[in-house]
């Protein structure tokens, strides 16, 4: 456990900076510029700091392209502020592009008068060439629009580590954490942490720790001697408020494998978790094959389809069996989790979205794989489908899912997408002693037995475990005798199996909480309809709009199936029901079919999350006419 | 004071569960089901901790009529669902019962992968060179020239050889048997049961209905002793009516050929001794096909290693070995952490 | 060509009899016993008659059961009549049962005075046991609701064939044929096809031939010569009035081969079928690999998946590529189908329903795939999606999915079921070089080309061949450049192409016949809408319906996706919209969703066709509350 | 009168696409493309007719590279897309490449039916023993022990040997070299294109970035001379630094022992001869492994037999020969029909 409290000599007085709200950076460069670890020092300080914050990490598709090329470029993004943040910010205010390429594909993100920082040391003839710049963009007026604070950071970088003994690669090594510094003294930041980390990260290689430590001292320096020239000033955002406890910074993928390993724990069960390695969900299988200590078993299955079928043995045989992928790899699954819907087994199948159709664009993010989860099977299987809509969101999401899962002996889907997956928020840690359990009981009693004998209030068939002796007893996927287990090819038999499996996944709705406005009144003229990481833009979007004196609504679905037992009313109380998604229109569908509301999209397939500014523009439009 | 309660051994009928049997009259299967409810009373099986697990076709129906705990999956994923219940629960026994397109076809893969890993489990594999079950296409294992539903002018595909297969993807205990030898096959079922990782057998069904007599040109009485060899671990490779056949390896060629013993100078010590250990051997013994060789019959490979569950269990008894009592709380709690 | 007049010598005098307007029969018994062969002979028998005539073969889930059990059943119903046959019969008139188990199974089905012809021959006691009775049903009232016929068949039968060299079992096994005569004098038919048939298929045993000819004579003098009693006369079942034309029975399976055959060669292309045996799909791999002579290649592929890549494989090399499964063989296609959606190759899927979920009764039907078809994939992949409506339908239904996959470059779905597959009913046999083409012009021309080039007004990108010089190009899985068709990650680009693929899927609608009413009036008051095999029962009982004077229509949708442009304003005109599916409201749901239109669901799950009474019934309640 | 128009010979840099090659700087993959692109120039390949199918990986990007056709598939299906490009169109020379992970894992069952069937194409397996584009997991040929990110405490899996289960599986053409050989490379490549059926050759490759020199152990340079034995038909299995290490065949144990020349009496004449038709001696060669036996390298099996597609079209070829012309208006008519 680290503390809040910070060292008192890198502290400087703030009192007579301006105060900002909030703030969004993003840092551009070379994969091996070490964006995404200077962007995760940036959250971990910022956090420290008690500002709320949310990150959007966004990596280039190819693992190591060639250095300077505009596709190999990497970018982490953080909004940060003394408000609560809801997303990592439609627009950055500050741009820090180390390299020309990175220059070139982000530019067109920054509004005008925004903060660009560039490391001239590698604007060569070459590099812009790479970037595919004709001219020079600092000096072509290009950037006239923009407040351009041109640096050497190569050289400066070089100059402040010139007294260690590295090679000059290793030495350019230092220049995220130079430039970490920088920012470090534009927003009042607590350097000590990232020192910290440096000095326990390069333990072993101890000149490389003094050197980046170095680094970003210097940095600091560098403008705090003001060398940065007038116009660019110091700034300070206070913390925000948040609910009082401890907290820490989460990725969805991390806070998943929490909330499975905790659900699991609170069922009473073990886990194992069957999976194939893909983007992004891969994240998840890392984050719990490093915890075998909490006895996780995690299975590299050779496909997706061992991985599902390695999962429902497991939970046949007594365990929780867990699987991820993304929607290529859950297609794969479908016949299989089929095969869990007909034995009522349980199972949790964690959909971490990704752009499509097929391989699509495997490193960004979309949520199109609604259909797939809620319909996307042969024959009547309903199977219920549940979204976390933010980072820290998955961790009770994924408890969740294992509590229906085995109090209702059935696959449940978990949606997360790449955003939540790579994106960090500050997670308020709970005590997991204090969770309220949902304790699984085995059957053991032989009396009156068979496989399919049902709860009366849940619907759920008896788990009785292989091992249990006196419990004998065959499953598999052809119908079975409602009385007996046994196979069954009576007519009406099948009729009535297939209508008390739906009615089991049904009555879901009755042990979930009913739809709450998470941001409005139940009277408002438009009701903001989301699920999953539209979270973030929705609600900042809606927010903003209540404070412009719109009448409009946010409303969040964390149940997509079964859905809440008050979200039809609630929704035929709008006058407009607007649908904002990164698909062509899948909650829309369901929403209309189900309520036969006129639900309105608002659809935006571009692999990124949406701009608050969409969705208000897309407010106003219906408001406006 | 406890008395331990005493358990009638349990008898061959004790393993048959209460479901009739429907396969059709006269098929393999049934002298294979025989077998094994012999071989669970003779290594003294508990029916609570042995677990039947298939996928489908009609070898898959085993499950249904065992009395112990079965699984019917789906088509050709039984060995990657078995994988799951053996990781979840190490301590249940199983054995997969798959047919010849169920392991070899579909689930050819996970077939690969099981050997591969090594769990530790009986893989049976009931090959009749047809798909039974949907009623007569050709499978992976048929012969060129089969002429089935989906090829009424004959198969062109070269079939498979399960063994060499299994023995390719690195299986560490391969037999063969032929559901009609009822004291061979529960032998077999023993040995691999025996065995620790995973048992590959393959044994060599009828389908009466849709592919009978395949298997005749080598079964049939008259011909079965000079076409069949049953190899034994230290024994000599000699076969056939008068016991006067065997295997010679010639090393020019690296190939077993098959000679008479008192013929060019044959003596019984030219004769290759059965060495179950040995890998080569074992390909070449799983490669020979009649009518020029005998094919071969019993243990063709056994040789043990690590199993890939007491593997995964290990590593994680070790990480809680190294953090003993592991708290969740202070797991989340590590690392940057504030406090608002 | 066989000729559709009759052999002088067997016709009776039929003046006297009475006149029906259809009959149901059903066939039960052993598989052994040869039920299947008798129901087809008289189907063809019956067509060449003139008759309208639909059937349903209901197999058992065993290959063969042991003989005298009752899930060893196997039976076949036939409805003829001179009137138009939409389904094969609610109820049977006749029931001819070969064993006890074969009356156990189906007298439930009868209504109370029908005829039901036993084999007193096969009611021993051991035989009575194995089918459950306790006490003989031939003597204990049980059936004295019933018109029974008690017939030693068996005995009859070794008798009529005793002066041929036969084995006992051989002669038994001609049972099926002295039945066949009897039910042949009973409905005055004529005996010669058989015999001709019969001729044929034992033309290498003639003694096999022979006995089957005379056990035919047999039964049919049996029943010439009033040895029957006097309550069972012969009846006369007029021709029906057909459009004119040149006929033939078909089965689903068949219709669907010379489909796909034919619609391939209108295009031009050579068809590659890739698929793997699964029940009842499999049918259709075999119609296709007996039809080589036409350039057909059928692959047995080691799975779904590859069956499903090789089709695609094949289109891309230039044949049309066609794959075909049941609901779990579609459910592992579905990622292949993704990468067929975003290199936009043509592709063919035919899903022939089953009875689900999982491995479910796989020799049962139902139509719950629709979901599965509509939006069962990942990320944003419309595919267009065609239902065939009968047996002979299943022709026309595979001609158009050939030229919409083809002329849009798109995968296709076609929906049959397992009902379809297996039922026959009398075909129009069609002029082949009189349909209308839709030829494939393949890109040959490298000026400007590039491969995601597209067609202005179909949207169809250019289809150019590996092997053609000059165009060799790069296609793949990955999100493509609108304008160049290399590889994007470009985020507008994404959305743009996205779209431009739903618009080619949208735009399928202006390409397509609108809806029409199949039966009835826009401004009736119940719409009764099906799709697929539900089409013989909604317009019967829709028929029935008019006739007692009530307001219904029936609409029966061939184009499920996308819907004809239309259907959403015909649907708002009826007051109330019924949607009987064998599912439990698949349609129901796209129809809601669609055109907010509160259709209600008529449900049946039980692997059986509708009954039209059920069809009926339900029509009522909604109009009489 | 026809002038055919004269075409300048493609020089390896033809075979080169206008996209930019995006693997990392380093990657082994860089040496596979030039040894390719050399290879097709060598044998006059035609730019339209030949067709580059991969499935997803590193590996998978090398059809965008080529100006030849090309398709990049879905993971894992490569050998069955091909399957039906070839079907389709025969005349289509294939070339798949595809990753360990590609190949062996997701699809390892169409790998083995593509071998079984013996489709007429390259399949090329760039074996870095870890799977690059999803950032460094252990794949099936990864050795125990691999930490990686699914594996921090090291893999517990025994890896499969791809040429050995190729073997198994039916292969007849199976032969194995080095990405930075690159005067070998082409010769194998060459040999691969040459076979009638399907040639399988598995390249090790280092993966920089995840996997880097995890063949540097018979690789490097001091020590490959004593690691490696390229292997050639008709010539003895001589290697070492001072070539006077060789493989001699044990009859006694059917292993396959190195021994040097010149030592314990062992001649030249005691070495084994490379017969690349032999099975056995294939799957020996092809399960060496250092350190204590030699890396085989070259072409370790090659026996032709029929091609799947050949007999496949064949068929198809018969059947319309036997009814010239077949009418499909007829086809519709025949059996009963009846007019109205
Ligand atoms: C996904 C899927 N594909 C296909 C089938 C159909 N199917 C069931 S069993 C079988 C093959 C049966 O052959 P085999 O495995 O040899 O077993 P046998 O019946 O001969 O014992 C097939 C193709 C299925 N049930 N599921
Ligand atoms: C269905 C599916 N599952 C998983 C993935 C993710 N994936 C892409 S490539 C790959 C493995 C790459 O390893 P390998 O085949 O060895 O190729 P390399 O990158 O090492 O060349 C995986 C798991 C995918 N794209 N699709
Ligand atoms: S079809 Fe063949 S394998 Fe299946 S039960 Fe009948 S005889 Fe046995
Ligand atoms: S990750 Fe490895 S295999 Fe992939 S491109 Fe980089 S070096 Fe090559
Ligand atoms: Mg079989
Ligand atoms: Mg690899």
């Amino acid at each position: 456990m680290s503390t809040a409290a910070s060292t008192a000599e890198t502290i400087e007085p703030l009192e007579d900076r301006e105060e900002l709200e909030s703030v969004v950076i993003r840092f551009a460069g070379d994969s091996g510029d070490g964006v995404q670890v200077t962007g995760g020092q940036l959250t971990q300080v910022t956090a420290l700091a008690g500002n709320d914050l949310a990150t959007f990490p966004d990596f280039p598709a190819e693992i190591r392209a060639p250095a300077g090329t505009t596709y190999g470029v990497s970018a982490f993004q953080i909004n940060f502020g003394a408000r609560r943040i809801r997303t990592a910010g439609d627009r950055p205010d500050v741009l820090v592009a180390f390299n020309p390429a990175a220059l070139k594909v982000n530019i067109e993100d920054m509004a005008g008068g925004s903060l660009v920082i560039v490391d001239t040391g590698t604007f060569s003839g070459r590099n812009m060439k790479k970037a595919g710049y004709d001219t020079n963009p600092l000096e072509d007026r290009s950037l006239d629009n923009y407040r351009v604070v041109e640096i050497d950071i190569s050289k400066r970088t070089l100059e402040s580590v010139g007294s260690f003994d590295l090679t000059q690669k290793q030495a350019l090594r230092c220049k995220n954490f130079w430039t970490l510094g920088l920012i470090y003294w534009l927003y009042g930041r607590d350097r000590q942490p990232t020192i910290d980390w440096l000095n326990v990260k390069f333990g072993k290689i101890p000149t490389v720790a003094d050197a980046n430590v170095a680094a970003v001292n210097a940095g600091h320096a560098y403008g705090e001697t003001a060398e940065l020239g007038l116009e660019v000033k110091g700034y300070v955002i206070p913390p925000a408020e948040m609910p009082r406890g401890l907290y820490r910074t989460v990725t969805g993928a991390d806070a998943t494998a929490y909330g499975l390993v905790v659900g699991t724990r609170l069922a009473g069960l073990r886990l194992m978790f069957g999976s194939y390695p893909i983007t992004p969900a891969s994240a998840l299988l890392h984050a719990l094959a490093g915890m075998k200590e909490f006895d996780v078993i995690t299975f590299q299955a050779e496909d997706e389809i061992s991985a599902v079928c390695s999962a429902i043995g497991a939970s046949y045989a007594g365990s929780l069996g867990v699987t991820s992928s993304s929607g290529p790899g859950i297609a794969l699954k479908t016949e299989a989790i089929g095969l869990a819907v007909s034995t009522e087994l349980p199972l949790v199948i964690v959909n971490s979205q990704r752009s499509g159709p097929s391989t699509g664009m495997p490193t960004k993010t979309e949520q199109s794989d609604l259909y797939q989860a809620v319909y996307g099977r042969n024959a009547d299987t309903p199977v219920p489908v549940i979204a976390a809509s933010s980072p820290a969101d998955a961790f009770d999401a994924a408890i969740e899912a294992v509590r229906i899962a085995t109090k209702y002996m059935t696959p449940v889907f978990l949606l997360t997408d790449s955003y939540i997956v790579n994106a960090a928020e500050p997670w308020l840690i709970p005590d997991v002693d204090e969770l309220p359990r949902h304790k699984v009981e085995f059957r053991t009693d032989p009396e009156r037995f068979h496989p399919f004998l049902r709860d009366e209030d849940t619907l759920a068939r008896a788990w009785a475990l292989p091992g249990t002796p006196g419990l004998e007893h065959r499953i598999g996927g052809l119908e079975k005798d409602y009385d007996t287990g046994n196979i069954s090819y009576d007519p009406e038999n099948h009729h009535r199996m297939t209508m008390v499996r739906k009615a089991k996944i049904d009555g879901i709705a009755d042990d979930i909480p009913p739809q709450t406005i998470t941001l409005g009144s139940p009277d408002a003229a438009v009701a903001v309809v989301g699920w999953g990481s539209t979270y973030g833009p929705i609600n900042r979007a809606v927010d903003d709009l209540q404070v412009e004196g719109m009448d409009v609504s946010h409303i969040h679905i964390r149940h997509l199936w079964p859905l809440p037992r008050n979200l039809g009313r609630l929704l035929q109380s709008y006058e407009h029901v607007l649908v904002p998604e990164m698909n062509t229109g899948q909650l829309r569908t369901v929403l209309r079919s189900e309520y036969l509301v006129p639900a309105v999209g608002l659809n935006n397939i571009s692999g990124l999350p949406f701009k608050i500014t969409e969705i208000k523009d897309a407010v106003r439009e219906l408001l406006e006419g | 004071m406890n008395v331990e309660a005493k358990i009638e051994p349990l008898k061959p009928k004790d393993f048959a569960s209460d479901q009739e049997v429907r396969w059709c009259p006269g098929c393999g299967d049934y002298a294979i089901i025989k077998a094994m409810q012999k071989t669970l009373a003779d290594i003294g099986a508990k029916r609570e901790s042995t677990v039947f697990v298939s996928g489908i076709g009609c070898a898959a129906r085993f499950p249904y009529y065992m009395s112990t705990y079965g699984f019917h999956t789906i088509h050709g994923r039984a060995a990657a669902i078995s994988t799951g219940i053996k990781l979840a629960n190490p301590g249940l026994d199983i054995w997969v019962a798959s047919g010849d397109g169920d392991a070899l076809s579909i689930g050819g893969n996970h077939l690969l992968h099981l050997l591969r890993r090594n769990v530790n489990l009986q893989f049976l594999l009931f090959n009749n060179e047809i798909y039974g079950l949907t009623k007569g296409q050709y499978s992976p294992t048929s012969r060129v020239g089969t002429r089935s539903p989906s090829t009424p002018l004959g198969s062109v595909e070269s079939p498979v050889s399960a063994c060499e297969l299994a023995l390719g993807a690195g299986a560490r205990f391969v037999a063969r048997s032929v559901d009609t030898q009822q004291k061979h096959l529960p032998e077999v079922f023993r040995r691999a049961h025996e065995h620790q990782g995973t048992s590959f057998v393959e044994i060599l069904q009828n389908c009466i209905v849709y592919n009978d007599d395949v298997f005749a040109e080598f079964t049939a009485k008259d011909v079965a002793p000079d076409r069949q060899i049953h190899v034994a671990h230290g024994e000599p490779l000699i076969f056939g009516a008068n016991q006067d056949k065997g295997l010679k390896v010639n090393p020019g060629t690296m190939s077993l050929d098959v000679v008479t013993i008192g013929e060019d100078g044959v003596t019984e010590s030219d004769i290759m001794v059965h060495d179950e250990t040995n890998p080569t051997l074992a390909r070449m013994l799983a490669s020979m096909e009649p009518p020029d060789d005998p094919v071969a019959l019993g243990v063709l490979y056994c040789s043990p290693t690590e199993t890939y569950d007491d593997n995964v269990l290990a590593q994680v008894q070790e990480a809680k070995d190294r953090i003993p009592d592991a708290d969740l709380n202070e797991y989340l709690r590590r690392g940057h952490t504030w406090t608002v």
